[in-house]
C-alpha cells in the first residue's frame, strides 16, 4: 500500500505544486489566463480538438479492431502490432515526417492537419485497448444476434460494442489524453495562428517558467477532474447487469 | 494513416550512410539496451501498480464514494503535461522533498537520499506517467468479469489471495497483455520524464532522437535512430501479440 | 429447518422460488438478511466461502474457462494442499466417474453443455465435503446417463457419509435419491419430509400440485362419517378425513392420475366410477396420459401403456374408477 | 495564400506576447495591415521554410538554426540600407556570411552564472567555480538538447584552455563536474533553483530574475570568461513576397521604442544603441549589472553547427553515459 | 434426413453426441465438414445466420446481458423492422406465454436459471421464424413448468405452422411432443421414425436402451417356429422373431421393466415367469423401481405404486412374468 499511498499523494501534489510557491496559484493567474483571449481559445481549441479526435479514432479504432479481434490467423496478430507502431515512434518523428507530408498535401498548419496527426497517434491506443475486450466476448452472444437477423454490422453495434463499453470508455479517455497532453507532435503540426495549451506551456518554458504555466496546468487538471466525473456518471448508468 | 506515416519515415531512409554511422556506434547500442530496460522496468511496475489499484476499487473498495475518489486521483494526473507534472515530482523526491522529509523526521536517514536525477527518478515518473493507463485498461477487463468463477474459486477452498492469483490474474490476461504493450511503448517514446527526472543525464533513446531532430537539425538520422528502435521494439511487442492470441482461451468456434 | 448429518436432502420447487438463493447462502456467497446458520453447531456466518468445508455443483457450471478440464477438477485438491503425486490419480478417478475421463485436456468451452454439467460435478465431489451443495445438477443430462449419475451420487453418498444438499427440478430424481425432501414456494418451505410421506400426504394443493397431481378439486361439502366428499354434484368416496374435521371450506380432493383405470364399461368393483369423454390423449411411452371431461371438471389419467393402440378418439365416452383410498382430501 | 495578409513567423510563449504587443501590433496600425503569426519554435520554423510551402515574410528564429537557415539557403539577403535604424544597430547585431547579411539580432540572452545567496557565500566569478567540491551535486548546466548548451560546452573549453576545433578538455572537464540536473528549458532549470535542487549553476539570465522577482535569494553574474549568449534574430525568408514590408517590420522591430519596451518585457539586451534602459532594468541585462554587448560570449554558430553532430555524440558519451 | 415442412421433429441422444452442433450447422454458425442443407430445396450453405428464416433457442440461453429482458425479446423483431408500435404488445404476449411478464424490465443477471431459460424462448419463439431450433429449451424448469411449458410449445407449432427442431434430453418429453423423433448416437442417427415406432420396435440395442428400456440381454439361441429364445439358460417366449431369420448371433431380447409384474407365487397365465431375488428397490413416486437377480441376469422392473408397501426386502424372493408380446427381439 506503500507505495500507492504516496502516489495518491503526488498526483494530488503535482496538480498544485509545480515551481511556484502556493501564491502563485491564486486567483490572480487564474483571473490571468480566463481573462486572456488567446488562452481562452487555445483552451477551446484543446478541448474540442482532443475530443473530436478522441472520437475519430475511437470509430476507426473500434472498427479496425472488430476486424482484428477475433482472428487467431498471424496476419491479425501482425496487422495489431503494426498498428501500434506510431506509438513507438517518438513523436518529434511524427510530426516532423507530418509535417513534411502536409506541406505536400497542403494541409500543413491547419486545424485539419493536427486533428488528422492526433488521430495517427490516438489509434493505437484505442485500437490496443479495445482489440483484447474484443476477442473475448461471448461468441454466444454473438451468434445469438446473428440468428435472430441481426447483421454483421448490427451485431456489432447491438451486442459487441455495449459489451465493450467500458473498454472503449476507456479508449476513448485514452485518446483524449493523449491529444490534450501532446506537445511533441503538435509543435510542429499546429496551427500557427493557434497553440494548444500544452504548446503553449512549452512555449512558456522555452525561456522561462512564468506563473502562466501554473495556471494553464491547474486548469487542465480540472477540465480533467469534471470530465472524468462525467464519463464516471456515464458509465455508471448502465453498471446494472451484474 | 499509420502506413502513411511509416512510409514518410522510410523516405528519410535515401541511402544507408545514416545507418552505417549509427550500428558501428556502440553508443547507440548502450543507450538502446537502457532504453529498453527503463521501458520495461516502468511498464511492469505500473502494471502491477495499475491492476492493483483497479482490483482494489473495483472489488474490495464498497463505498461508492470512495471509488470515484480512486478514480479521479489515479486519472487526473493524466491531464496535466508531463513537464508539469515532472515538475511536481520534484517536490516529492527532490533533497527538500516530502518522501526526504519524511525518513529523515524519522530518523531513517541523516542526509537526505537521491531519489531522483537518475535511473530511480526515471522510473518512478514514467511509472506515474503509465499507471493510469494500467488502470484504465486494468478496470475494463475487472468488470467484465464473470463473478460466479471466482465463487467457484472460492467455494472450492482458495483464499481470496489464491483466487486473486490463479482466476482473477489469468482471466485478465488479454488486458494484462495490452498494458503491457501500451505502457512499454509509451515509456520508450517518452523524452520529458527521462529529461527532467533523470537530470538530464539517463540518456535514453527519445532524448537521443529528439536532439537530433530538434537541436541538431538532422531529421535524417534522427529518422534512423528512430527505426533502429523501433524495429526490436516492434518485434518484442509483436511477440507479445502472438503469444496473447496463441494461448487465447479456446472457444467454441475453433 | 435442520438438515442431519450424512443426509441427503433435496430442494424441490418452482423456476424463481429461491433455491439458488439457498444454497448460496449455505456456501457464503449471500448473506442472509434475518436468521442463523449453523454448521456442526456454530454460527457460519461471515465465515468465508473458502472457509467452509462445503462444495457446490454450480447451476451454470462456473468452469474456469482458462484451465483445462484436469486443471479444473484439481483445482480443489491443489487449493486443500494435497500432495502433488496423489492429486493426478484422484482427478482421473473423478473424471471417470462422471464419464469423462477421456476429456481431461480440453478446455470448458470445447465441451458440450452436459459434458460442462458433469465436470462441474467431478470438480465438487472430488473434494469429498462434509456437505456437498448441488444445483440441478443433472439437469442437462439425457434420461439414460441422468439415471447413471443419480446412482454413481447416491453410491458417493453413501459412501463418503456426505451431507447431500440437492436442488433439482426432476420429481422423480428427488423421490428417488433424498432422505428427506423440502419443498419450497416463493422462498418459504411448504413441506418437510421423506418422499414416501410428502407423495402420499401432500399438506397442500402446491404440495399436491408439485409432486406431480395435477387432479385436484375443490369440494362443496363433505360428511367426514360416511366418509364422502362432493364436487360439482358428484359424491366420493374417500378413505382419510381429517382434513375435514374443522369443516369443509377449503377443502379439496385429490385424484393421482395414475391410480385411474379406464374402462369400457362402468366398473363394479372400484369405489368410485365416472363417465367421462375424452378431451385429448398423448403417447408418452411406458404410459398413455389422457385428459377426460367428467362431471365435476377435468381428470387427467395415466394408463400404463402395453402395446395396446393408443389412439383414444375424441369424444369417446369411457369410465374412469378409482379406489377410495386413492382420494386424499387436503385443506 | 491571402494577399492582403503579412505573415511573420514567430515565437509562443512570453517571448510571442512580447514581439505582438511590442512589434506586431504598432506595425499593424502604422501600416495598416493584418498580421498573421505562424507561433512555433526556432527549428519548426526553419523546418516550414524548408517545405518551401508556407508564405512566410519575416522569420523569428534564435542563433544557429538562423546559421542552418543560411547553410540550407532559404534566407534572403538583407539589405541594411533599406533600414532606417541601422546605424543605431550594434555591430554584433548584423549577421553576415560570405558578404551577405542574412540576420538581424533583435535582442541577446545569455547564459551566466546563477547562485543562490543563502547557500553560497562568496559571489562565483570564473565558470571554473562550478568545480567547487563544496558545490557537488549543487550545480545545474543547460542539456544538450537546449540551445545554450554546445555553446556552454565550448565555453567551458575555452575557458580551461581548449582548442577551438575539438571539445577534448571540455569534455575531460564537465566529465569531473557533480551536477545535480542539466536543464532542457530555461523553465526546467528555473524549477531547480526554486526548489532548491540547484544552488549554483550555468542559468539563463532572465530565469534568475524571475527568481528574484518572486523572491528567492538569486544572483546572477557574469563570468570572467563571458556569459554564453544566443539571440533572437530577424530574418526574410525566400518566400517571402512582400520585402518592402519585411524590411519595414524589421526596421520596426529594432527601433529604439521596440527594443526598450522588449527588453523590459523579455529581460533581453538590446539590439539599438539609442534604446534606454532604466536602472533596475540594467541590473538584469545578460550581461550583468555593468557589464556590455562585449561581455557576451557569442558562439561561432557556423563552426558549431558543422561539428555540432559530432559534439553532441561525444559529449552525451563521454560526460552523460 | 428431411425434415417436412410444419413437423415437429426430437433429436435424441446422449451427452455430446452432436445435438448442438448439427442445430449450429442448420443455424449456419458451423460449416458441415461435408454433406448438403437444403432449405425449402435450396442450398443454405454459406448463407449468413441472419439471411436464414430460422431462430434458436440456445443451450447457454445466450441472452444479452446489457439488454433488459423486454429489450432482448424485442431484438429480433427490431431487427426484422416491425412498427415501432407493434413491437410492445407482441413482447409482452410472448412474455406472458413464459409466465414471465412482469420481469420485463430486469436483466438478465437478475434472472434465476429457469427463468432466463423462459426468456431465451420468448426471444425466439416471439420472431415466428420458419424452422424454430430449440436447445434444451426446457432443461431448467422444473416438472410443473415443463409440463406447462410443453403444452405451450405444441400449442405455438399447432398454431404458427413452424417447423420444430427440438433437442432435449428427456425421452417422455420426445416422445409427447414429437411428430418424429431422431435418436443420435456419436453424430450418427440411429434410427429415425414416430414415437410408436421408436419405443416399440427400436432397431438397435441403442436406441431401445436410450428410450428407457433398461433389460438387454444377450440371446444363446433363438427358435423362430417355437418362438422362444434362450438366455442365460432360460427359454423366453417372444412374439415377433423376424429378427431370428438370419441367425441368432449378435441377437438380443429386450423387456420393458413397466411390463413385468411381480408377485409372490408363480403366475400360471403369463407367458414367462421367472424366480428372481429382490437386490434393491427404490420409490419412484407413481412408480416402484426393483432391481432383481434372476437366472440371466439383473432384471429392472417397475411397477406401479398403489399405496402398497414399497419397502421390498433385499434377498426376498418374488416371481417375476410378463407376456410374449413385451419381449422384443432385435438384431
Ligand atoms: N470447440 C470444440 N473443439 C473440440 N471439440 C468440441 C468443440 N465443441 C464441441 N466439441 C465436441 O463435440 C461433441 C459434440 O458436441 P455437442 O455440443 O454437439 O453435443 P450435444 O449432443 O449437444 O451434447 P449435450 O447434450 O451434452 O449438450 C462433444 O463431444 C464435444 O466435446
Ligand atoms: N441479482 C438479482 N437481483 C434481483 N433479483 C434476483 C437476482 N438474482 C435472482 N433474483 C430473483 O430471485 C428469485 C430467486 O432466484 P433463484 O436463482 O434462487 O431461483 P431458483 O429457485 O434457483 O430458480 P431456478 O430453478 O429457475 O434456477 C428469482 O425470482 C430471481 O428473479
Ligand atoms: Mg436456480
Ligand atoms: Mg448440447
Amino acid at each position: 500500500m506503500g507505495p500507492i499511498v504516496v502516489l495518491i499523494g503526488a498526483s494530488f501534489g503535482t496538480g498544485n505544486g509545480l515551481s511556484f510557491p502556493p501564491k502563485g496559484l491564486t486567483f490572480e493567474w487564474f483571473g490571468q489566463v480566463i481573462g486572456n483571449a488567446v488562452y481562452r481559445r487555445e483552451l477551446v481549441l484543446s478541448l474540442v480538438l482532443a475530443a473530436v479526435a478522441a472520437t475519430v479514432s475511437l470509430i476507426i479504432g473500434f472498427l479496425a479492431s472488430v476486424a482484428l479481434g477475433r482472428s487467431k490467423r498471424a496476419w491479425a496478430s501482425a496487422m495489431t502490432s503494426y498498428f501500434l507502431s506510431p506509438l513507438i515512434v517518438p513523436q518529434v518523428v511524427i510530426g516532423a515526417a507530418l509535417m513534411q507530408y502536409y506541406a505536400l498535401v497542403g494541409i500543413g498548419g491547419t486545424q485539419l492537419g493536427l486533428l488528422l496527426g492526433h488521430v495517427v497517434i490516438a489509434i493505437p491506443y484505442v485500437i490496443r485497448s479495445i482489440v483484447g475486450s474484443i476477442g473475448e466476448v461471448d461468441p454466444a452472444l454473438l451468434e445469438a444476434s446473428r440468428d435472430l437477423g441481426g447483421s454483421r454490422w448490427r451485431t456489432v453495434i447491438d451486442v459487441m460494442l455495449p459489451i465493450v463499453k467500458r473498454s472503449a470508455i476507456g479508449a476513448w479517455l485514452f485518446a483524449f489524453v493523449m491529444s490534450w497532453i501532446n506537445v511533441e507532435l503538435s509543435v510542429f503540426i499546429a496551427p500557427g495562428d493557434l497553440a494548444t495549451v500544452p504548446v503553449e506551456i512549452f512555449n512558456h518554458l522555452q525561456y522561462s517558467a512564468d506563473p502562466v504555466v501554473a495556471a494553464l496546468s491547474s486548469l487542465s487538471a480540472i477540465v480533467a477532474l469534471l470530465l472524468v466525473l462525467a464519463i464516471d456518471k456515464l458509465s455508471d448508468l448502465e453498471s446494472m447487469s451484474r | 494513416m499509420a502506413v502513411v506515416v511509416q512510409s514518410l519515415i522510410s523516405d528519410h531512409r535515401l541511402s544507408f550512410h545514416w545507418y552505417e554511422q549509427l550500428l558501428g556506434e556502440d553508443y547507440y547500442w548502450i543507450v538502446l539496451v537502457r532504453s529498453i530496460w527503463l521501458s520495461f522496468l516502468s511498464a511492469a511496475i505500473s502494471i502491477i501498480v495499475g491492476y492493483s489499484l483497479a482490483y482494489i476499487s473495483s472489488r474490495l473498495v464498497v463505498s461508492r464514494a470512495l471509488r470515484k475518489l480512486i478514480l479521479i486521483a489515479v486519472l487526473t494526473p493524466l491531464f496535466t503535461s508531463a513537464v508539469v507534472r515532472a515538475f511536481g515530482w520534484q517536490i516529492v523526491l527532490g533533497s527538500d522533498g516530502i518522501i526526504n522529509d519524511i525518513f529523515i523526521g524519522l530518523g531513517l536517514v541523516d542526509a537526505p537520499m537521491r531519489l531522483m536525477f537518475n535511473q530511480l527518478g526515471v522510473i518512478v515518473g514514467l511509472v506515474h506517467f503509465l499507471v493510469p493507463f494500467a488502470y484504465l485498461t486494468s478496470s475494463a477487463t475487472l468488470q467484465s468479469h464473470d463473478l460466479s468463477l471466482v465463487r467457484a474459486a472460492r467455494d472450492l477452498g482458495g483464499g481470496p489471495w489464491s483466487t486473486f492469483w490463479r482466476i482473477t490474474v489469468p482471466l485478465s490476461r488479454t488486458a494484462l497483455i495490452a498494458s503491457f504493450s501500451i505502457n512499454f511503448a509509451l515509456a520508450i517514446s517518452s523524452y520529458v520524464v527521462p529529461a527532467v527526472l533523470g537530470g538530464g543525464r539517463v540518456k535514453v533513446m527519445a532524448a537521443l532522437i529528439y536532439e537530433t531532430f530538434s537541436v541538431d537539425l538532422n531529421w535524417q538520422l534522427g529518422s534512423a535512430i528512430a527505426v533502429f528502435v523501433f524495429v526490436p521494439v516492434m518485434i518484442v511487442l509483436f511477440s507479445l501479440e502472438v503469444l496473447g492470441r496463441k494461448t487465447a482461451i479456446p472457444t467454441r468456434s475453433d | 429447518m435442520s438438515i442431519k448429518e450424512g443426509e441427503f436432502l433435496s430442494l424441490l420447487g418452482p423456476s424463481g422460488c429461491g433455491k439458488t438463493t439457498i444454497l448460496r447462502m449455505i456456501a457464503g456467497f449471500d448473506e442472509p438478511s434475518s436468521g442463523e446458520l449453523l454448521i456442526d453447531g456454530s454460527s457460519a456466518l461471515g465465515k468465508a466461502p473458502d472457509k467452509r468445508p462445503i462444495n457446490t455443483v454450480f447451476q451454470s457450471y462456473a468452469l474456469f474457462p482458462h484451465m483445462t478440464i484436469k486443471e479444473n477438477v484439481a483445482y480443489g485438491l491443489r487449493r486443500k494442499r494435497w500432495a502433488k503425486s496423489r492429486i493426478p490419480q484422484a482427478v482421473q478417478d473423478s473424471l471417470d466417474m462422471v464419464n469423462m475421463g477421456a476429456y481431461a485436456d480440453r478446455y470448458p468451452a470445447q465441451l458440450s453443455g452436459g459434458q460442462q454439467q458433469r465436470i462441474a460435478l467431478a470438480r465438487a465431489v472430488v473434494n469429498e465435503p462434509r456437505v456437498l451443495l448441488l444445483d440441478e445438477p443433472l439437469g442437462a443430462l439425457d434420461l439414460k446417463l441422468r439415471k447413471q449419475m443419480q446412482l454413481e451420487l447416491m453410491r458417493i453418498h453413501r459412501q463418503v457419509g456426505t451431507t447431500f444438499i440437492y436442488v433439482t427440478h426432476d420429481q422423480e430424481e428427488a423421490l428417488v435419491m433424498s432422505d428427506r425432501i423440502a419443498v419450497l414456494n416463493g422462498g418459504i418451505v411448504e413441506q418437510l419430509g421423506s418422499p414416501r410421506s410428502l407423495y402420499d400426504s401432500p399438506r397442500s394443493r402446491f404440495v399436491a400440485d408439485f409432486m406431480g397431481s395435477s387432479n385436484i378439486f375443490e369440494i362443496d361439502s363433505g360428511d367426514s362419517k360416511a366418509k364422502t366428499v362432493s364436487v360439482g354434484g358428484v359424491d366420493i368416496s374417500v378413505q382419510n378425513t381429517e382434513a375435514l374435521e374443522s369443516g369443509t371450506d377449503n377443502c379439496a380432493v385429490i385424484i393421482r392420475p395414475e391410480r385411474i383405470s379406464v374402462t369400457t364399461g362402468a366398473k363394479a368393483d372400484a369405489d368410485n366410477c365416472v363417465r367421462g369423454r375424452i378431451v385429448e390423449s398423448a403417447f408418452l411411452g411406458p404410459m398413455i396420459l389422457i385428459l377426460a371431461e367428467v362431471p365435476f371438471g377435468t381428470l387427467n389419467v395415466k394408463i400404463p401403456y402395453y402395446g395396446q393402440d393408443t389412439d383414444f378418439e375424441q369424444g369417446e365416452e369411457l369410465y374412469f374408477s378409482w379406489q377410495a383410498s386413492d382420494a386424499i382430501v387436503i385443506k | 495564400s491571402d494577399d492582403s495578409v503579412f505573415t511573420i513567423a514567430t515565437y509562443g510563449g512570453s517571448y510571442g506576447d512580447s514581439i505582438r504587443e511590442r512589434v506586431i501590433k504598432p506595425f499593424e496600425e502604422k501600416y495598416d495591415v493584418k498580421v498573421r503569426e505562424e507561433m512555433a519554435v526556432s527549428n519548426v520554423t526553419l523546418g516550414k521554410l524548408m517545405q518551401g510551402g508556407s508564405d512566410i515574410d519575416v522569420a523569428f528564429m534564435d542563433g544557429g538554426v538562423s546559421e542552418h537557415a543560411e547553410s540550407m539557403n532559404v534566407l534572403e539577403p538583407i539589405d541594411t540600407s533599406k533600414l532606417s535604424n541601422a546605424d543605431s544597430l550594434i555591430d554584433e547585431a548584423v549577421y553576415e556570411k560570405d558578404g551577405k547579411k542574412f540576420a538581424i539580432s533583435a535582442g541577446f540572452y545569455a547564459v551566466g552564472l546563477t547562485y543562490n545567496t543563502e547557500k553560497i557565500d562568496t559571489p562565483p566569478k570564473s565558470w571554473k567555480d562550478l568545480w567547487k567540491p563544496e558545490y557537488a551535486n549543487k550545480v545545474t548546466a543547460p542539456s544538450v538538447s537546449n540551445a545554450m548548451g554546445l555553446p556552454f560546452v565550448l565555453g567551458i573549453n575555452q575557458a580551461f584552455g581548449g582548442e577551438a576545433n575539438n571539445i577534448d578538455t571540455a569534455v575531460k572537464e564537465l566529465g569531473k563536474l557533480k551536477v545535480a540536473s542539466y536543464f532542457d528549458t530555461a523553465g526546467a532549470g528555473e524549477n531547480l533553483f526554486q526548489g532548491d535542487e540547484a544552488t549554483i549553476g550555468a542559468a539563463y539570465a532572465s530565469s534568475a530574475a524571475a527568481l528574484k522577482k518572486g523572491g528567492k535569494p538569486i544572483e546572477y553574474v557574469t563570468p570572467e570568461e563571458g556569459a554564453i549568449a544566443g539571440d533572437i534574430r530577424l530574418h526574410i525568408p525566400k518566400t517571402s513576397s512582400k520585402t518592402d514590408l519585411a524590411y519595414k517590420f524589421i526596421d520596426l522591430a529594432i527601433s529604439a521604442q521596440a527594443q526598450q519596451e522588449m527588453s523590459a518585457d523579455l529581460l533581453n539586451a538590446p539590439v539599438n544603441k539609442k534604446a534606454e534602459l532604466s536602472e533596475s532594468l540594467k541590473a538584469q541585462m545578460p550581461y550583468g549589472k555593468d557589464g556590455s554587448i562585449a561581455d557576451l560570449n557569442i558562439p561561432d554558430w557556423f563552426a558549431l553547427n558543422e561539428n555540432r553532430q559530432k559534439w553532441t555524440i561525444e559529449f552525451n558519451q563521454e560526460v552523460i553515459g
